[in-house]
């Protein structure tokens, strides 16, 4: 049985729209791997509102962390919730990043709350590497000291230039792929791509892992009914290694999918 | 409104016996999981023991691998949700390869709901399945609002519903099942029309037709412009057709629309149903079909009920 | 689901006309309230200003008083309530006498909601309005789920249909407002009929048929057994079927069911609803029409509309 | 506009199911009527749930407060309601009360929470009366020491005799009128009975009311929609002085009717 009656052990206000949410969860947080979600019961919501799926950012010591942004009503609710009440949660969930071997350098490339399964993912790795983070503006770049106090590069983009580099976190990536690709020793297989934010910015970096002929793990974020792969409601177009589409559904089959399985849709 | 008398003056232990036969089908309880809700079983078989359940209804099936809606096909609104998945599904062949290995292995019925996009399609999906083995049951699903052709045309005219369901029941040795669609003025003449032609239950209810739109972007929310409401604001739409159609046929009826909790699925039954299917509710709780079953046994010891039997039909006018 | 460049990239002081012209009638606004939720408009009047509405329609009325159902007659549901009232009313000379009065002193159209037994009767009332001074217009209530005769018997039949609207098209020389059924299969079809038999306009949906059954008693909660939802249960099923009769027609279509914000409204006339009544949630809030209202205003500013009319039948698809 | 966005002062248990609501709202304190009252939305619950009415208990110092017992799933929702929060009520409405003159004995019979107008009756009388007041069992006494503080004479029923006399409450109203009207001085029009509880207990008062040929005023509970005369959902059967029976709205034209007026039917 994956759905645990959590407790809320600390729920605070970050930056902005931003909140931490900590639950006592020590099943999920035991089988956590970087790039599962987890499916919550909002409780202040009817009885017929759906779960929300949220990212693992921290699994450790039977606990499990959130981090997330107050987009709607569902957030807005789970934003009342009281340290001390219960949570009904599920998962984990999905298909996480592959840990790569300790040869690869891991690119993690975030977008606003994509920071959250990135960290999980950083304490995890085998190396090092560097973690490229973009928002609109400088509330939106979240948790950089502590990817630097695991030791990682940490490659800042805002739209409005009020952090790092005035742009697409997609420039300073160009950068550093320009940079290394210039290397006497380079090799696409070198490095890898791990990156979770919104369906644009995951497009140009897979668009770069195919031009670059190197892995880029993308993690989508579907709309979700069921969580488990019952309700085909979060399917994405993908494609099999003969070139055959389907639609695969982000709960189950992903949320974590490599560049060459993704058919991306104009109309999306 | 005088719960209490109740409460107290009857007798607490009497042993509840939930079984209930469908179509001939034997069914440890009558709590089944409405098809699309509940995937082809094994995505919940990690979350509750599905072996508990009175039958698993799987994903609408077609003759061939079928791609169902675009994206966007699901979207909350209170009481429920709107869908279009469109019956996305893996075809006759493609079930039993991919799915059937895994429902074998368990101690529960497995019915299929089936759609054509045309007369001879329903036929042949239905003949189809004669050869599936492991499978028992058929639901014929007439009354889908997400596909362009088939499925709820076919429900709302009385001579399209008597011409598939006679070529379906010519074509199917198994127990069939006609799901109604809900959308009709006169539930009872389907009711009747369904059970001549040899139906052997109904089910009811499929989704409502429903659309939502994006006021900022001014465009459907859903790909397929209309979908299909369920959930909690289905309810009482439900309970009235099930009623009226319970009081139409002697075929056994089954309940669906919106049941959250054993009072809901209770309330069918009282209303005419025999058995009861749990959809949307799963998303929310996978639980939520094992609460029904153990909620409905545990109201029938506080009413001093034996047979579930005797919940079916028990409206006092 | 781009909000954020509309919002900004227009401008924000354009004046916003939300005057509209339905069957002829000159409305200050599209906002109307629907009927049987505001009562004759007076119990309103100290909650808030009515004068600011669109149009009041009132409580159904038939020829004679009618007592209506016994109670209970209402019960909450998720997202939503389920009334049988039955129509309770002053009749045709009572209204003229009790409510007409206060009614006239008041700058707001004045809707008269009328019903029948029998087609004579429903020729009758629309007859009898024509001497009532200060009414506005009239509209013809043939899915009242909540009557035994009449009611919706005439507005699930297309040939009932065609005659109801057409007899009392015969009657009455005021504007003409069909209000249909939700509950038949193709909305468009009854559309087309009131339109053809000279409606001036349509209205709705009207409530839902449902029931809910009291698992303790095991006895129907409404004394009428059947009863109508309103509220935001049936919200995304009354913007499909507004959707598809304001295509069918050329005629204006007025949106009801579920609204109980600005957006809801919205929904509506994007998806082709020239005007717009607030039912149930005058109930919970007396001010939600003139939220409504509001509403609409700010959103018309947001994305640079001068005019009301550009809203409607604005989908994109 | 008889809306108020009042604030919630106090919000306390006061025994077994009953709590007790204090609020800040001076334009519908300074209305008030006993027997009138509010139309509370619950803001626990869903967008599209129903108003909840509860009598005015009290009325002083700009505040109104109501006594109201938890029993289904608004009231459950209620009881959460938070000191300094905000609740948006509609009133004074209905019909109270008719205050009598001070030839007049009231006798007040109360069932249950029925006692909450009932004190805001006895705080406006110009004589002191007698208080009826019954219930199941000794919970479901409420506040008697403040009818008693205010000088009234107080008299209890209980069914299963945990406090005052063991039986129905109009079996003590039954004593007092046997004692009175035996009295040399005896005139029917000596005292009314104004009486708020279940619909068993009303017709039975309803009933000795005409049978002693003395004013009985009822003060009607049934489920309400608007709460405003509108909807016709909260109606009772009654009868005009030439014997024209017809419905009548709780909320608008009661809730408290004169017993002649109503028509109890078998069926309820
Ligand atoms: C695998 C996964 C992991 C995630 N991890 C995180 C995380 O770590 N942190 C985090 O903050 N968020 C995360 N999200 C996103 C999070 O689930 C949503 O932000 C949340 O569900 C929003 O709920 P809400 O009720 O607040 O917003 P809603 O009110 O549901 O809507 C939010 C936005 O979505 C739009 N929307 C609603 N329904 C649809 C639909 N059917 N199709 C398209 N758009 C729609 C709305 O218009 C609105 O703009 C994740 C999502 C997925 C799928
Ligand atoms: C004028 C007036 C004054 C009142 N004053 C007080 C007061 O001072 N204090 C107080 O505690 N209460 C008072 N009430 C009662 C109070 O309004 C109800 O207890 C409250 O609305 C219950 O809400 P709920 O959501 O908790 O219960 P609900 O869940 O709505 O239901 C409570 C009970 O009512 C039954 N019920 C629900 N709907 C119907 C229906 N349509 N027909 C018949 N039965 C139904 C349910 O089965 C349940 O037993 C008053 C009522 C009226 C009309
Ligand atoms: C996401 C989703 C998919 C569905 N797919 C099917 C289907 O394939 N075939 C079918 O007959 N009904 C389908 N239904 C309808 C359900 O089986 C059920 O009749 C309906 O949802 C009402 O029950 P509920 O309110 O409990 O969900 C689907 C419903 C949902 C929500
Ligand atoms: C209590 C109640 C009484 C109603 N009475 C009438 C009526 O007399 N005539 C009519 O045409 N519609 C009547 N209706 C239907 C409404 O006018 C409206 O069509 C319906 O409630 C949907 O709108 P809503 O969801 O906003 O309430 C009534 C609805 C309610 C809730
Ligand atoms: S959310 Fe149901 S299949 Fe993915
Ligand atoms: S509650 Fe609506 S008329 Fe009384």
């Amino acid at each position: 049985m994956k759905t645990e009656k959590t407790k809320i052990v600390e729920h605070s206000h970050l930056v902005g729209d931003y909140r931490l949410l900590v639950l006592d969860a020590p099943e999920i947080s035991a089988q956590a791997v970087p790039g599962q979600f987890v499916h919550v019961r909002i409780p202040q919501l009817e009885e017929s509102a759906l779960r929300r799926p949220f990212s693992l950012y921290k699994a450790e010591n039977s606990t499990i962390s959130i981090l997330y942004k107050v987009v709607g009503r569902g957030t807005a609710a789970l934003a009342t919730a009281a340290e001390g009440s219960e949570l009904d949660v599920m998962g984990p969930f999905g298909n996480g990043f592959p840990i790569p071997g300790s040869e690869v350098t891991p690119l993690l490339v975030a977008g606003g709350y994509g920071v959250a399964p990135l960290y999980l993912m950083a304490t995890r790795c085998l190396k090092k590497g560097v973690l490229f983070v973009g928002g609109a503006t400088a509330e939106d770049i979240l948790c950089i000291d502590e990817f630097e106090k695991l030791g990682w590069d940490v490659r800042v983009a805002t739209m409005d230039g009020t952090l790092g580099s005035q742009g697409l976190v997609t420039d300073v990536l160009d950068e550093w792929l320009t940079e290394n690709s210039a290397r006497n020793d380079y090799s696409p297989a070198g490095h890898e791509i791990f990156a979770c934010g919104p369906d644009g910015m995951l497009k140009a970096l897979g668009d770069r892992a195919i031009a670059g002929e190197f892995k880029g793990w993308l993690s989508l974020d579907k709309h979700m009914g069921c969580g488990v792969g019952a309700c085909l409601a979060c399917v994405q177009k993908l494609q099999n290694v003969g070139g055959d589409e389907y639609w695969g559904r982000v709960c189950k089959d992903g949320p974590v999918f490599e560049s060459r399985e993704i058919v991306w849709e104009s109309s999306e | 409104m005088n719960d209490e008398t109740k409460k107290s003056d009857l007798p607490i232990d009497v042993p509840v016996d939930l079984s209930v036969n469908i179509a001939g089908l034997e069914m440890k309880n009558p709590v089944m999981v409405a098809s699309g809700t509940f995937g082809y079983g094994s995505e919940y078989a990690e979350q509750m023991d599905i072996d508990r359940l009175g039958a698993i209804v799987v994903k609408g099936i077609c003759m061939d691998a079928w791609d169902g809606n675009k994206p966007s096909r699901m979207v909350e609104v209170p009481g429920g949700l709107v869908n279009a998945i469109g019956l996305q599904g893996p075809g006759v062949a493609g079930f039993d390869e991919k799915y059937m290995p895994f429902l074998r292995q368990h101690d529960v019925p497995v019915i299929v709901n089936i759609w054509g996009r045309s007369l001879e399609e329903y036929g042949e999906v239905a003949a189809a399945f004669e050869d599936v083995e492991g499978v028992s049951g058929l639901e014929l699903n007439i009354s889908c609002p997400n596909v362009k052709e088939g499925g709820i045309a076919f429900g709302t005219n009385p001579t399209m519903t008597a011409d598939v369901v006679a070529h379906v029941r010519k074509n199917t040795t198994l127990p069939l099942i006609v799901k109604l669609s809900p959308n009709v003025p006169n539930i009872a003449e389907f009711a009747k029309i369904a059970e001549a032609e040899g139906s052997d239950a109904l089910s009811l209810i499929n989704t409502l037709p429903a659309m939502v739109i994006d006021v900022e972007t001014r465009k459907p929310v859903l790909s397929n412009v209309i979908g299909g409401l369920s959930g909690s604001a289905i309810h009482p739409v439900a309970v009235k057709l099930v009623w009226e159609a319970a009081k139409a046929v002697k075929i056994p009826v089954i309940g669906m629309g919106g049941i959250m909790r054993a009072e809901d699925a209770i309330e069918f039954m009282i209303a005419g149903a025999a058995a009861v299917a749990v959809g949307t509710a799963n998303f929310i709780d996978p639980v939520a079909s094992l609460n029904v079953i153990d909620g409905i046994a545990a109201y029938m010891k506080r009413h001093g009920m034996s047979s579930v039997s005797e919940l079916t039909g028990s409206l006092e006018l």
